[in-house]
């Protein structure tokens, strides 16, 4: 049973700049939800806000019945929610490996003292976490580069191992901020493939900050548009690709 | 093979004390003992990317720790080793509440606050302490068996004194040390801690709760120092906060770069060089160039040791700042391949190389 | 009141030298994100070749000498070891200082050796009297000298290009290099100046009513690390402040050391770092230092 | 390594530290850390020494000089590693680093002289100080004070002391004064580190002091003089023996220092043995300024000779006899060098004496004002 | 002004081969455009030109980099950008401590005249206005879009004469993608030469006046901007028209414990 993701009336401010204002809109189980808008429009805030990064000044996020607004963002983690950074985040100098098991943080037991005296239940759990890591990797095409040093890996595909790290959390709800950026046609079509056969494997709720608007199209069952921390669109891809506010906030005529 | 590489010198570290003199001994626990502190300190900065330089603090309680609970309360001392090394754990506990508020080099010169103040309290305190002339440290012992000169033991005619006894000490609590460690990185706790390193957001998000993990390798970091520091006392018999001064924690910071920021063994190796050297060189500064006996006209032993080691971290810095264990990788590298005959085609995956670290560092700031 | 006066001036004068000392670091930071803990040595090094070169040029020629010889060897440092170094991370950087530290400091005090080396001021040991308050012609210089010193670079940040170029350098030196900004050059110059300034505070410390060059002249940089610090590592503003705060408390800390009995004998000296660990506490990043903020 | 077999000829036993006709005495000494300059003068002092002393006419001395930077790790290092070629210990310096020997110089029945005179360093068996604890130094000093008239019961003295054993158990010495003259102290504990000595100064106009008492080192006291000039504090000084160095007589406060300053000491200076200071820069002409410390060390030199000798004229130069030998020493005179000393108790000030001397342009920089004498509180400050 | 590369090899740490033999000119005045997929060595190309290379551990093996008769493979990054030579690098690389202002007058350091300074600003805040509102904001907390809006506009404060752009619609919104469209062809009428790196081909060839697709390090296809945008390949990697997808995804099975 997956849950319904329910924004409802989100604030944040920084300082002068209010980037959301009372922002409500709601995700539905097992639906690919696009997050569109203007650059500074308050995407990223807002997946930082759903994923306790930021704290919202006012308005709840619930997550089937947990408060998401509520926790810090390791408890977040634990509450079936994994994201990517728009800007990577990654240990540059740690393998490929390495990164996606820190994924499975909050899917591991081990502590300082288990860690540190090498008990037997350490090691198990260690391979049998490494197996499913190798699995993810493969299937996003990461399985060559298990053991590189993410920092010499083109920004592209830095970008599959921050989306792998995410999936290996195995969240319920996947929050993804903008994951084709500097890909061009073809890695960007191969990248929308790997999202939807996610969605069909695991059955997961996505939310996807996205400005590729043919990626949104293709991939999106619903789409909320933000400008100036406001929501001003919220429909079906079609619907909101013909918003004339859209247009004139976000599209341009093309 | 690989096995080979460990046995050999296992086997030489065993039967030491058949071949070597007291002097040797007595330093080979020091080292034992320094490099235990490195390791831990190593956990802090190397693994987690938070800079200390209340190291010394946490010895002084370890080794002020052990003579009081040994002591004054005459509690037997394998368990006032363990409870000074618990109460230095906790002191670093203690402390990591403003290490969660600080960052980088702030966390590093606060951390000066803790070494100053502490010399301060210890100082104060005399009852404990002993003050400024500290006070003398009660000999080790376990189940009974005296870590000390007496009673004589013979052993294949080689006496088997205080400084045999304490070196057998001394390397089983390293390995001990070492092995907990080691298994520390590898483990769950140490990805963990390596991606508060770089990005602490990134790690909170990933579900590490970092506030927590931070405290942890405080604890252990201060914990292992606290041993070093136990071990500090025993080597020397008496400890007065004096001995616990700024410099001791450069000292240790000195080690584990020049070990190699990151690596275990290069911990341990910059251990042995840091203690090792101004020793050695004091010791046989009749037999080294340029260096004359003390109150020769030349250099005297102590300040060549200086020179040497502040250039040792210049230059390591510099050229090599994978460090000694870098330096150690490189050479196994290499012999490796050679044995195996074939050309080393692929330098790129040596992760030793200066280079590539250097290009990674570029990378790294280019994501933040 | 006279005794509160008197310490009080006294703090200040402290404090003027310890600013100066701390701006050097700042300007240092800035300019190169290091944490220099060389910076002690500096201030030795300018003691000691400013007495050095007082002998045969007299004092007015040896202490522009001695100064210049400061700022040249810690311009060279940066040269020889620092430009080799960039995009190194920050401990690496602050732990290469303490390496430089560590040869210079043995150098000079095996220089230094035993004997206490007196500069000799043209001033001596003069007093200036303010009522009831006396206090050293030197000190009372040095006040001077520090406000013009630190009003020319608060000044030369505010209106010139330099400052900007040098926290550009600081946070991403490659990128600031594609600005036309030249890094090699711009971190020189700030570790020319940041040698200067120490000489500077250097050639009034070692005056009246301290004893001369020692090597305990040293230990005065370890005052300034927390003044530097609480002030703000990349501010300015906050090493004149940094460096009045922990000035004025150590002093008043000496002066009624049997009024604070209670916190046990000797607490003068850990004043300025508790000082700065409260007011850490309270900023992390210093009294004007930028606040470290991320996002992601 | 021990073994107890003769190493020399004749009828003299010995053990360890005795090769031939060789003496091995260790100096664990400070050549390079913060007590670098006393450490050094020290250390020429006890070369000057045995440079032509010979025990029993006949054993040259061999000093095997290790340098500790007043690291007690490193200290305990090279005392391990010399331990099984010294017959004793010439000079130890340090208090951190004598404690954390006692037990193996005790163990080893090592008879040592520390370079300083704390009074913790009464309680080592084998150990012997060389003069007055401080505490009895200075008040003796003080008792000269009052002697000149320039303190008077009911007055108050300002004290400046290091913290650590040397400049506490100075303060005892005043504070036992105080309460025998119903004397004020206001106390003012410094670090070796700390150099301006204004605010200390401040404190003490403010509270109106007759007299101020140092157990601090030559920085301190240039900063006291500069200070109490610029703030018009005319009041006579006191101080042990490390407080002053000639050096200071080049800076510009030598002559506040000339006009104010007593110095308490175990040691006599060089304008009363000029033969020796003709010795001295003739041997050392390198050295600028020979402080107290080449006394000292010399006078270090004299006593050992004369416990050696005794030893051998009982036919024992081994360890043991060595320390029977010590332990059975009177009255010892060292020809005014060092102050007469009693013996050595167990916790009791070795010596009740001290000289007065005061700053002046003559060789060594000081000049006798008072011979040795005992001061009035001197006994019961000695302890038992 | 024109550029010149000639069989430029370049490589990191002495080991990974970046470009392994380009030779591509950009004509005074022109807009050239590079096209190529991820690690094909686009970023490595303009690091060549404007001496960012070293500073990453790269070296240039072979080859010359050429504007108009000078070789620029010897100077460091300061003297190119006084040649006129702007580089917006990969990953924007804004100077987060800095504010949105002092980016910009740090843009202008290289800059010598005041007056073309100031003129320089007056378009960016133009161009961006959300840059003129957030003047005094720190760098680092700028949004992704507005950052790189930043980077742009810092490089337009040199007053450049070559522009190097890499991946100049890195994360910013399509209208904003259409206006950085026009910008570079203004920029470029205004008589600065532009080499411009793009995953948007779209824009990059509507813009552009010739073309290149790198290919692990090699140039594999080059022509007149609109030639390529009729080419298949080029149709199918870059433009994002697909015949419809046919090959066999690994497929991932759902954890369970
Ligand atoms: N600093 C470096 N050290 C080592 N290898 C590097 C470095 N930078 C780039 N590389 C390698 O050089 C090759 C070319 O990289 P480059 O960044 O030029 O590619 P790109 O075409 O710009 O890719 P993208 O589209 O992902 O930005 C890649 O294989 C990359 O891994
Ligand atoms: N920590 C912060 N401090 C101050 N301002 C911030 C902070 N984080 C975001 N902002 C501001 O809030 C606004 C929204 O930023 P956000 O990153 O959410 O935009 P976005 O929609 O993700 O844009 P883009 O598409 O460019 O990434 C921006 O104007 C940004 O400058
Ligand atoms: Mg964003
Ligand atoms: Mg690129």
């Amino acid at each position: 049973m997956i849950d319904r993701l329910e924004v409802d009336d989100v604030s944040v401010r920084f300082g002068a700049v209010a980037a959301l204002s009372e922002v409500s809109f709601t995700v539905e189980p097992g639906t690919i939800h696009a997050v569109i808008g203007p650059n500074g429009a308050g995407k990223s805030t807002l997946f930082n806000v759903l994923s306790g990064v930021y704290r919202a000044a006012a308005g709840q996020v619930r997550f089937g019945e947990v408060r998401l607004d509520r926790m810090r963002p390791f408890q977040v983690a634990g509450a079936g929610v994994a994201r990517t950074f728009q800007n990577i985040a990654l240990s540059a100098h740690q393998t490929v490996a390495q990164n996606l098991m820190l994924g499975r943080h909050h899917l591991t037991r081990t502590g300082f003292l288990a860690g540190g005296l090498g008990l037997p239940r350490e090691g198990r759990e260690r391979r049998k976490h490494a197996a499913r890591v190798a699995e993810i990797a493969e299937f996003l095409e990461l399985g060559d580069v298990l053991t590189t040093p993410v920092g010499v890996l083109p920004y592209g595909v830095q970008k599959r191992v921050e989306a792998a790290r995410a999936l290996c959390a195995e969240p319920r709800l996947l929050l993804l901020d903008e994951p084709v950026a500097g890909m061009n046609a073809d890695e960007t079509r191969r990248m929308a493939d790997t999202v939807r056969s996610i969605r069909a494997a695991l059955d997961i709720t996505i939310v996807l900050v996205e400005h590729d608007m043919g990626m949104v199209m293709a991939l999106a069952d619903r789409v909320t548009v933000l400008d100036f921390g406001r929501r001003i669109a919220d429909g079906t891809p079609d619907e909101v690709q013909s918003d004339p506010d859209v247009i004139r906030a976000y599209l341009g005529a093309t | 093979m690989s096995r080979l590489r460990w046995i050999l010198p296992a086997i030489a570290l065993l039967i030491l004390p058949f071949y070597v003199d007291e002097f040797w001994l007595r330093t080979g626990f020091a080292i034992c003992g320094a490099a235990i502190g490195a390791l831990g300190l190593n956990l802090l900065l190397g693994t987690t990317g938070q800079l200390s330089l209340a190291h010394s603090f946490f010895l002084a309680v370890g080794a002020i720790g052990y003579t009081y609970f040994a002591d004054s309360l005459g509690w037997p001392p394998a368990l006032a080793m363990l409870i000074a090394v618990g109460l230095a754990g906790l002191a670093g506990l203690a402390f990591s509440p403003l290490a969660a508020r600080l960052r980088g080099i702030y966390l590093g010169v606060a951390s000066l606050a803790l070494v100053f103040g502490g010399q301060h309290v210890l100082n104060s305190w005399t009852s404990v302490t002993g003050g400024f002339n500290g006070r003398s440290v009660p000999d080790f012992s376990l189940f009974g068996f005296p870590f000390a000169d007496t009673p004589r033991v013979v052993l294949l005619g080689v006496p088997f004194a205080e400084s045999e006894r304490l070196w057998y000490l001394g390397l089983a609590l390293l390995l001990g040390a070492f092995l907990f460690a080691r298994n520390l990185v590898r483990s769950r706790p140490g990805t963990a801690l390596q991606a508060v390193r770089d990005s602490e957001i990134a790690a909170s998000v990933m579900g590490v709760n970092v506030q927590r993990y931070k405290a942890g390798v405080f604890l252990v970091s201060s914990a292992f120092a606290g041993l070093s520091g136990v071990l500090y006392a025993l080597s020397i018999g008496s400890v007065a906060p004096e001995s616990f001064g700024l410099f001791v924690s450069i000292q240790y910071l000195a080690m584990v770069i020049l070990g190699g920021l990151g690596s275990l063994g290069g911990a341990v190796l910059g251990a042995a060089f840091v203690t090792a050297l101004p020793l050695v060189l004091q010791r046989y500064a009749d037999e080294l160039p340029l260096v004359t006996g003390a109150g020769g006209d030349g250099l005297a032993a102590g300040e060549a040791a200086r020179y040497l080691y502040g250039l040792a971290i210049v230059l390591v810095v510099l050229f090599q700042p994978a460090g000694l264990a870098g330096l150690a990788r490189r050479f196994r590298f290499r012999t490796a391949h050679v044995r195996r005959g074939t050309p080393d085609e692929n330098t790129s995956v040596d992760p030793g190389s200066g280079d590539r670290g250097r290009a990674l560092d570029d990378r790294d700031r280019v994501q933040q | 009141m006279t005794q509160f006066l008197s310490l009080l001036l006294n703090g200040v004068s402290l404090g003027a030298m310890y600013a100066l000392i701390a701006l050097g670091f700042v300007i240092i930071f800035k300019s190169s994100g290091v944490v220099n803990f060389a910076h002690g040595s500096f201030l030795l090094l300018g003691a000691y070749a400013v007495v050095r070169l007082s002998e045969p040029l007299g004092f007015w020629a040896g202490a522009l000498a001695g100064v210049a010889l400061t700022a040249a060897a810690a311009w060279l440092i940066e040269r020889l070891v620092l430009a080799r170094l960039r995009g190194s991370s920050d401990i690496s950087l602050a732990v290469v200082t303490i390496g430089i530290d560590i040869l210079l400091l043995t150098d000079l005090v095996r220089r230094i050796g035993s004997d206490i080396l007196n500069v000799p001021h043209p001033w001596g040991g003069d007093v200036v009297r303010l009522g009831d308050v006396g206090i050293s012609t030197n000190r009372a210089l040095a006040i001077g000298m520090a406000a013009l010193l630190i009003g020319g670079f608060f000044a030369a940040f505010k209106y010139s290009s330099w400052g900007v170029a040098m926290r550009a350098v600081a946070e991403d030196g490659d990128t600031a290099a594609l600005m036309g900004i030249r890094q090699g050059r711009v971190s020189a110059i700030a570790w020319l100046v940041a040698g200067l300034l120490a000489a500077v505070a250097a050639l009034f410390l070692v005056g009246s009513p301290t004893p001369g060059v020692s090597p305990a002249v040293y230990t005065v940089a370890l005052g300034a690390i927390p003044a530097a610090v609480l002030g703000g590592l990349d501010s300015t503003g906050g090493a004149l402040a940094g460096g009045l705060l922990i000035g004025v408390a150590e002093a008043l800390a000496a002066g009624y050391q049997d009024q604070l009995l209670f916190l046990g004998r000797g607490f003068g000296a850990v004043v300025p770092y508790l000082v700065m660990i409260v007011v850490l506490l309270v900023r992390p990043s210093g009294l004007f230092g930028t606040r470290e903020m991320t996002r992601v | 390594a021990e073994n107890g077999s003769d190493g020399g000829s004749g009828d003299v036993a010995t053990d360890v530290g005795v090769e031939g006709d060789t003496i091995t005495l260790g100096v664990l000494t400070d050549l390079t850390g913060v007590f670098a300059s006393i450490g050094k003068d020290m250390t020429n002092g006890n070369s000057l020494y045995w440079k032509t002393a010979k025990v029993c006419d006949k054993y040259t001395v061999k000093l095997d000089v290790q340098d500790t930077q007043y690291v007690p790790q490193q200290g305990v290092q090279l005392y391990s590693s010399m331990k099984s070629d010294v017959l004793a210990m010439q000079q130890t310096i340090g208090s951190p680093i004598n404690a954390a020997l006692a037990k193996d110089f005790v163990a080893d029945k090592i008879v040592n002289f520390p370079s300083a005179l704390g009074e913790v360093l009464t309680d080592i068996p084998g150990t012997a100080v060389l003069g007055p604890t401080y505490d009895v130094e200075m008040s003796n000093g003080l008792d000269y004070l009052f002697r000149q008239k320039m303190l008077k019961e009911g007055d108050t003295v300002g004290h400046i002391y290091f913290e650590g054993e040397y400049g506490e158990t100075g303060l005892e010495g005043t504070r036992h004064v105080a309460k025998a003259k119903k004397l004020q102290v206001v106390e003012a504990q410094i670090k070796p580190t700390d150099q301006d000595m204004s605010a200390q100064v401040s404190q003490f106009k403010a509270r109106g002091v007759d007299a101020i008492a140092l157990t601090v080192a030559p920085p301190q006291l240039a900063s006291v003089a500069a200070a109490s000039q610029a703030q018009g504090l005319d009041v006579p000084i006191v101080s042990s023996a490390p407080v002053f160095a000639p050096g200071l007589l080049a800076g510009p406060t030598a002559p506040w220092l000339k006009s104010h300053l007593y110095v308490a000491a175990q040691t006599s200076t060089f304008e009363a043995h000029p033969d020796l200071y003709e010795q001295y820069t003739k041997a050392y002409p390198k050295e600028k300024s020979a402080s107290a410390g080449v006394i000292f060390g010399y006078g270090m030199g004299e006593v050992m000779k004369q416990v050696l000798d005794a030893a051998c004229e009982k036919g024992d130069l081994t360890r043991q006899g060595v320390l029977d030998a010590f332990n059975g020493l009177k009255k010892i005179d060292t020809g005014g060098l060092l102050v007469p000393i009693d013996g050595f108790t167990l916790g009791r000030s070795p010596s009740l004496y001290s000289f007065i001397y005061r700053p002046a342009d003559v060789p060594g920089g000081a000049t006798i004002v008072q011979d040795a004498f005992q001061g009035q509180f001197a006994e019961a400050l000695a302890g038992s | 002004m024109a550029l010149t590369v000639d069989d430029l090899h370049v490589s990191y740490g002495g080991a990974v081969r970046a470009l392994r033999g380009i030779s591509l000119a950009v004509p005074d005045g022109a807009i050239a455009a590079v096209l190529g997929s991820n690690g094909a060595g686009k970023s490595t190309l303009l690091r060549a030109v404007s001496g960012a290379l070293r500073s990453r551990g790269g070296r240039i093996d072979r080859g010359t980099v050429r504007l108009d008769d000078a070789d620029l493979s010897r100077l460091d990054p300061a003297a190119i950008v006084r040649r006129g030579v702007a580089h917006v690098p990969e990953g924007r690389k804004i100077f987060g401590r800095l504010t949105v202002e002092e980016n910009l007058r740090a843009g202008g350091l290289g800059n010598p005249s005041r007056a073309a300074r100031a003129a320089a600003r007056e378009r960016v805040h133009e161009l961006f206005p959300i840059l003129a509102q957030r003047r005094t904001q720190r760098g680092g907390l700028l949004s992704g879009g507005e950052q790189q809006m930043l980077a742009i506009g810092r490089a337009l404060m040199a007053g450049p004469r070559l522009l190097l752009l890499d991946e100049p619609s890195l994360g910013l919104a399509p209208k904003v993608i259409g206006q950085i469209g026009e910008v570079i062809t203004e920029i470029n009428r205004q008589g600065t030469s532009v080499l411009l790196i793009e995953q948007n081909a779209t824009m990059a060839l509507r813009v552009a006046s010739e073309a290149f697709v790198l290919d692990v390090g090699t140039v594999s296809l080059s022509g007149s901007a609109d030639e390529l945008s009729r080419n298949d390949d080029v149709k199918r990697l870059y433009l994002g028209v697909r015949p419809e997808s046919t090959e066999e995804r690994p497929v991932l099975s759902r954890w369970s414990e």
